[in-house]
């Protein structure tokens, strides 16, 4: 098979989750290569393919150090990611990848690693938060605090409640619920008001655009320099090799030079995105 | 003996009379050639020169769409307003040259079964010497 | 050693290229392209500019990608599509357009390489025509680093001396090109060199635009990016894609698929251009769109040419054809914008 | 004779009385002497202003743009924008009014009529110039005009090198305005749709073959439809590139929605694209011509939607663009529309 960039690698979908319902459905997708696939590292991407409709780029949430799969958690917003909530355990699906530069999270050796994600931006954070907590030693302490509109639509419930026995966890949704127990609000507030110390801190923020805006506001307030502050940029990406020119931010193509952005490198960029 | 051509038509059929009219030729066993595609709608005046232009693009080799006579039309006006709209859409795509007979329209009423049938028979007579409708067809090899 | 070509000998040249795909100019209702040449006999290179530049033939609007099906064991089975058939040789092509596609090449080259357009390019020969005089009413290709005769991107460089031509055979594939029909040229003599350098020399000072030190409109550009200049400037702008699809450094592409047949399912996937000058370009399926209106992607469009690409690759992503002043529809001139720029006092 | 200075007068009194937000108007454009669209902000700029043969844009279509801008601002300025238009733009100007795209009240128009001539034709004037440059082209005395290059000055007879769409032109003056300058001289126009006339003495295969080898080389760049001020949709259903999405779209909307076409330029698809243009362009299009002007690669777009007003007229008696209190070509009847194609 000649090593042609454009063409996908089949793939069999081996389990589907249901992670949220109604209109703005997320299910959780585990594929597996039919012939050799590829590994990743945290943060990367991949093109999936369903045949007929297109592509659409996705992070890849599994960990690199699981092998057996490979994980994607999609909500459903297009042509492409509707098809792609319709396939079943069996169905064929094509992969390309990996793309994107990943998470440095070799050189966060020793230090304590925040996670702030809001909706499906738990999803990239996923990949980072599985591979530390397997190398659990070789980290600080892990804090993760995450944010949903309301109850049904926080992701990974069940791997949320078994987590909270392994590191801290602080979830919050917008508006208040009867049987809502935890912080009631915007990930950036919940933030600013459990503040997270920065001290050999690393913070990783993911979510939607305005979330992601407001959480780099909150965690400079309490201390986070902006080479502490990690994020990924969602751009619309067609070709994912910096190539169709379409995923720019200045000079950058996100697919290729993203999406992993400090926000000390983001801030230099010019704020189209 | 060769395979003769037999023309593919997509026919918009009002549901209150032409599409009535083909249950009624069905119901009462006429014989009329199975080369009809039909696709029933609300009213003629309802089929928008997009599905037209689809069809054909789509590899239709004839169009047909049949509505209510004059003054019949459940909607009041919905055939006066198909008959003006669909002969502009005839106009233009004579103008870019594909031949007249491809595209017709009809009235047809629920009581004319026999009417529906003898449409239909004239339109496959007149298609099959003009052979498939290349011209519009969407190619996808090349 | 250069070369003598009769001009009553050039279709015996073409004539004897048939193991390639010829393209050169031809009129069509008042508009010359590159076409696959009909009739060698027929093929003059006495022509202005053509409205698609060469890069049709090597990044063609439309390429298939691969094609898929549905296999009975309910999977897919892929088939590749890379291009094949005959190598192309392009004859004509303008200087500013050879160095136009080595600038593409640095976009589809790098550790990822895109198989379809290096396919093309390698088996590509381009022969190229000096600018005696400047083919467009907006040619500034010298102050964009290129010149009326650059030989930047080219195999071969003809220079028209009247009633023959002066053939520089530059890389390998033009050395063979020449040699398809090796008898019909002849050695050149020192007064052809010389008369084909005096050309080349009062080229540059015929050319009919100039866009005057603009070493610092990358930084410029970079201060710019919020000012209200793009708005006043895109206002004319009717956001269609001429001055992208026509321009010969601009290589932005889509990528969608075509179905065949619903079931079983049948299709392809495939490429066509693309242009950053409509709204779905960088719309995401949200709706949020990061460039929303056309003041955005005018400035997309000068910014991309003239300081993304130079800190990336250290050149101008503009060869200054005049293409894109030429043939807009509401006479926004890339010159005048780019001034401005250089001008313009925050 | 449209005298320049009643024009910038004109243009000085709206500015300065702050009646308009400001003028689209033509300006000369220094690199080749031909006809730009310009925004004027400032009474002090309406020395920019000309109007000449080259003045072919309908500006029209940037009053649609201002109806966009207008409803993307939160507190936008409500003053009309003022216009100066031909004959065949104002005729834009009663459809946008027909169609309720725009009030009455949104602009403030400023007739030009062109009297006895026209706009030039860009490619008949170079072919007449046989490569010399026109520095300058001014309306000249008895239907002349007075080209200037490089070699001097020649006096050029106007219906040799003007648009197809002004030899076809049927109101030379404005029909709506607030204000007209120049005569309104009558003019006759022998064969309105001559252009169309010999398309249809083709046979079917040779139509087939002449618009089948014109719109294979469409690049689909959208500049007929971009340039075109009747094509104001703010999704279109040939091609969507601008697919109006809100955040509560929901994904099913999205997902299910029809691809007409693919985005290939191959001859199938171009001439989806086109057919369903003109078509929607029938008893709207008043030919201004721009359409087949942009096209970079000269397909004789006009003959498509001239076609269909020659229908319009021929068959249902339908004048385009001339009464903004009419309804649209098909939204009414009349009973004795033709049937006789009705089996």
């Amino acid at each position: 098979m000649s090593a042609n960039v454009y063409l996908p690698k089949l793939a069999q979908v081996i389990s589907v989750k249901d992670e949220v319902g109604g209109v703005r459905a997320i299910k959780t997708f585990r594929t597996k290569f039919l012939a050799e696939g590829f590994t990743h590292r945290c943060g990367q991407c991949a093109m999936l393919s369903v045949f007929g409709k297109g592509e659409s780029m996705i992070s890849i949430s599994s960990s690199p150090l699981v092998t057996d799969y490979l994980q994607f958690s999609i909500l459903k917003m297009g042509r492409v990611t509707s098809a792609i909530h319709d396939l079943e355990v069996g169905s064929i699906i094509g992969i390309r990848g990996p793309y994107g530069n990943a998470f440095p999270i070799e050189s966060w050796k020793g230090k304590n690693i925040l996670f702030a994600g809001g909706g499906i931006g738990l999803a990239p954070i996923w990949s980072v938060l599985q591979t530390a907590l397997l190398q659990k030693k070789d980290y600080g302490d892990l804090t993760l605090i995450y944010g949903a509109r309301t109850s049904p639509d926080i992701v990974f419930k069940e791997e949320l409640r078994d987590l909270k026995s392994k590191m801290t966890v602080h979830l919050s949704i917008d508006v208040a619920e009867p049987d809502w127990k935890e912080f009631v609000g915007f990930v950036a507030q919940n933030i600013l008001d459990k503040k997270p110390s920065a001290v050999n801190t690393i913070a990783i923020t993911c979510g939607p655009p305005i979330m992601i805006k407001t959480c780099i506001k909150a965690l400079s307030e309490i201390g986070f320099k902006d080479e502490q502050i990690y994020t990924t940029v969602e751009n619309k990406m067609k070709c994912g090799i910096g190539k169709c020119g379409r995923c720019n931010i200045g000079r950058h193509y996100v697919c290729k030079d993203g999406p992993v952005y400090s926000w000390a490198e983001l801030r230099q960029l010019p704020q189209e995105y | 003996m060769t395979e003769e051509f037999e023309p593919k038509i997509v026919a918009f059929l009002c549901k209150w009379c032409s599409s009535a009219g083909s249950d009624l030729a069905g119901v009462s066993r006429m014989e009329y050639p199975a080369n009809v595609i039909p696709i029933q709608v609300m009213c003629s005046g309802s089929v928008s020169p997009l599905y037209i232009f689809e069809a054909f693009n789509r590899g239709a080799d004839g169009v047909l769409v049949s509505g209510c006579h004059p003054g019949d039309c459940h909607y009041i006006k919905g055939n006066m307003y198909a008959r003006r709209k669909l002969l502009l859409v005839k106009k233009l795509l004579e103008h870019l040259g594909l031949e007249p007979q491809r595209f017709q329209m009809s009235w047809v009423s629920a009581a004319e079964g026999q009417k529906y049938t003898q449409v239909i028979k004239e339109l496959v007579k007149e298609l099959k010497p003009l052979g498939p409708q290349t011209k519009l067809r969407r190619e996808h090899h090349g | 050693m250069d070369k003598i070509l009769a001009k009553k000998d050039f279709s015996r040249w073409l004539e004897a290229l048939g193991a390639y795909d010829v393209y050169a100019p031809r009129l069509i209702d008042d508009v010359w392209n590159y076409e696959l040449a009909a009739d060698p006999k027929a093929i003059s290179l006495d022509y202005p500019q053509t409205a698609i530049p060469a890069k049709k033939i090597v990044f063609p609007q439309r390429e298939f990608f691969f094609e898929f099906h549905e296999a009975d064991t309910d999977g897919y089975e892929l088939k590749e599509l890379l291009p094949g058939g005959k190598p192309a040789v392009i004859f004509g092509v303008r200087p500013c357009e050879g160095k136009a596609v080595t600038l593409t090449d640095l976009v589809f080259g790098g550790e990822i390489k895109d198989d379809y357009y290096w396919k093309r390019r390698n088996s590509a020969v381009l022969v190229g025509l000096a600018c005696a005089s400047p083919p467009s009413a907006n040619c500034f290709c010298l102050s964009v680093n290129g010149s009326p005769h650059s030989k930047e991107g080219l195999d071969v460089l003809l220079t028209d001396l009247g009633d023959h031509y002066y053939v520089e055979a530059l890389t390998d594939k033009g050395k063979k090109l020449v040699s398809e029909a090796g008898a019909v040229f002849h050695e050149a003599k020192p007064g052809d060199k010389k008369a084909a350098e005096k050309i080349h020399a009062d080229s540059e000072k015929k050319l009919s635009r100039e866009l005057k030190n603009i070493k610092d409109v990358p930084a410029k550009l970079k201060g710019m990016f919020a000012s209200p200049f793009w708005d006043d400037e895109s206002m004319s702008c009717i956001r269609c894609g001429i001055c992208t699809y026509l321009c010969p450094t601009c290589h932005c592409f889509d990528i969608n698929d075509e179905v065949e047949s619903q079931s079983p399912l049948a299709g392809r996937r495939v490429r066509t251009w693309d242009t950053c000058q409509f709204p779905d370009f960088t719309m995401h399926s949200s709706g949020h769109n990061p460039r929303p209106d056309k003041a955005a992607r005018l400035r997309q469009r000068i910014n991309h040419k003239f300081q993304y690409f130079v800190e990336a690759w250290q050149n101008y992503q503009c060869t200054g054809c005049g293409r894109c002043i030429t043939l807009c529809p509401v006479g926004i001139d890339i010159i005048k914008v780019v001034e401005k720029v250089r001008d313009h006092v925050s | 004779m449209v005298k320049h200075e009643d024009l910038k007068a004109e243009a000085k009194k709206l500015l300065e009385s702050g009646t308009i937000k400001y003028l689209i108007a033509y300006e000369r454009n220094a690199r080749d002497g031909k006809a730009i669209p310009v925004f004027i902000k400032k009474p002090e700029e309406v020395d920019k202003i000309t109007w000449d043969p080259t003045c072919f844009h309908n500006l029209v279509r940037f009053v649609v743009d201002e109806k966009r801008r207008k409803a993307r601002q939160k507190n936008p300025d409500t003053r009309p924008v003022g216009v100066v238009v031909k004959g065949c733009d104002s005729r834009a100007l009663v459809i946008l009014l027909q169609e309720k795209f725009i009030d009455r009240k949104d602009v403030r128009i400023i007739g030009v009529s062109c009297e006895t001539t026209g706009v030039i034709d860009e490619r008949k004037l170079a072919k007449k110039l046989k490569g010399q440059k026109a520095k300058n082209i001014e309306f000249g005395p008895d239907e002349n005009f007075v080209v200037t290059t490089e070699e001097g000055t020649v006096n050029l007879p106007a219906s040799e090198i003007m648009a197809d769409r002004c030899l076809e032109c049927i109101a030379p003056i404005p029909v709506i305005s607030d204000v007209l300058f120049g005569e309104k001289t009558k003019r006759s126009t022998p064969h309105p749709f001559g252009s169309v006339d010999k398309i249809e003495t083709l046979s079917f295969e040779d139509r087939w073959k002449f618009w089948s080898e014109q719109l294979e080389k469409c690049v689909r760049c959208y500049g007929c439809r971009s340039v075109c001020p009747m094509c104001y949709c703010d999704e279109c259903v040939a091609d969507t590139i601008t697919f109006a999405v809100t955040p509560d779209t929901t994904a099913d909307e999205k997902a299910l929605k029809i691809k007409w076409l693919d985005k290939s330029p191959v001859i199938s698809e171009n001439i989806f694209y086109h057919m369903v243009r003109a078509i929607h362009l029938a008893g709207r299009c008043i030919d201004c011509g721009e359409c087949e002007r942009a096209c970079p690669v000269n397909i004789p777009l006009r003959m498509l939607n001239k076609k269909l007003e020659k229908e319009a007229k021929l068959l249902f008696g339908y004048d385009v663009g001339f009464d903004p209190d009419k309804p649209a070509l098909i939204s009414c009847f009349r009973d004795e529309d033709p049937g006789d194609f009705i089996r």
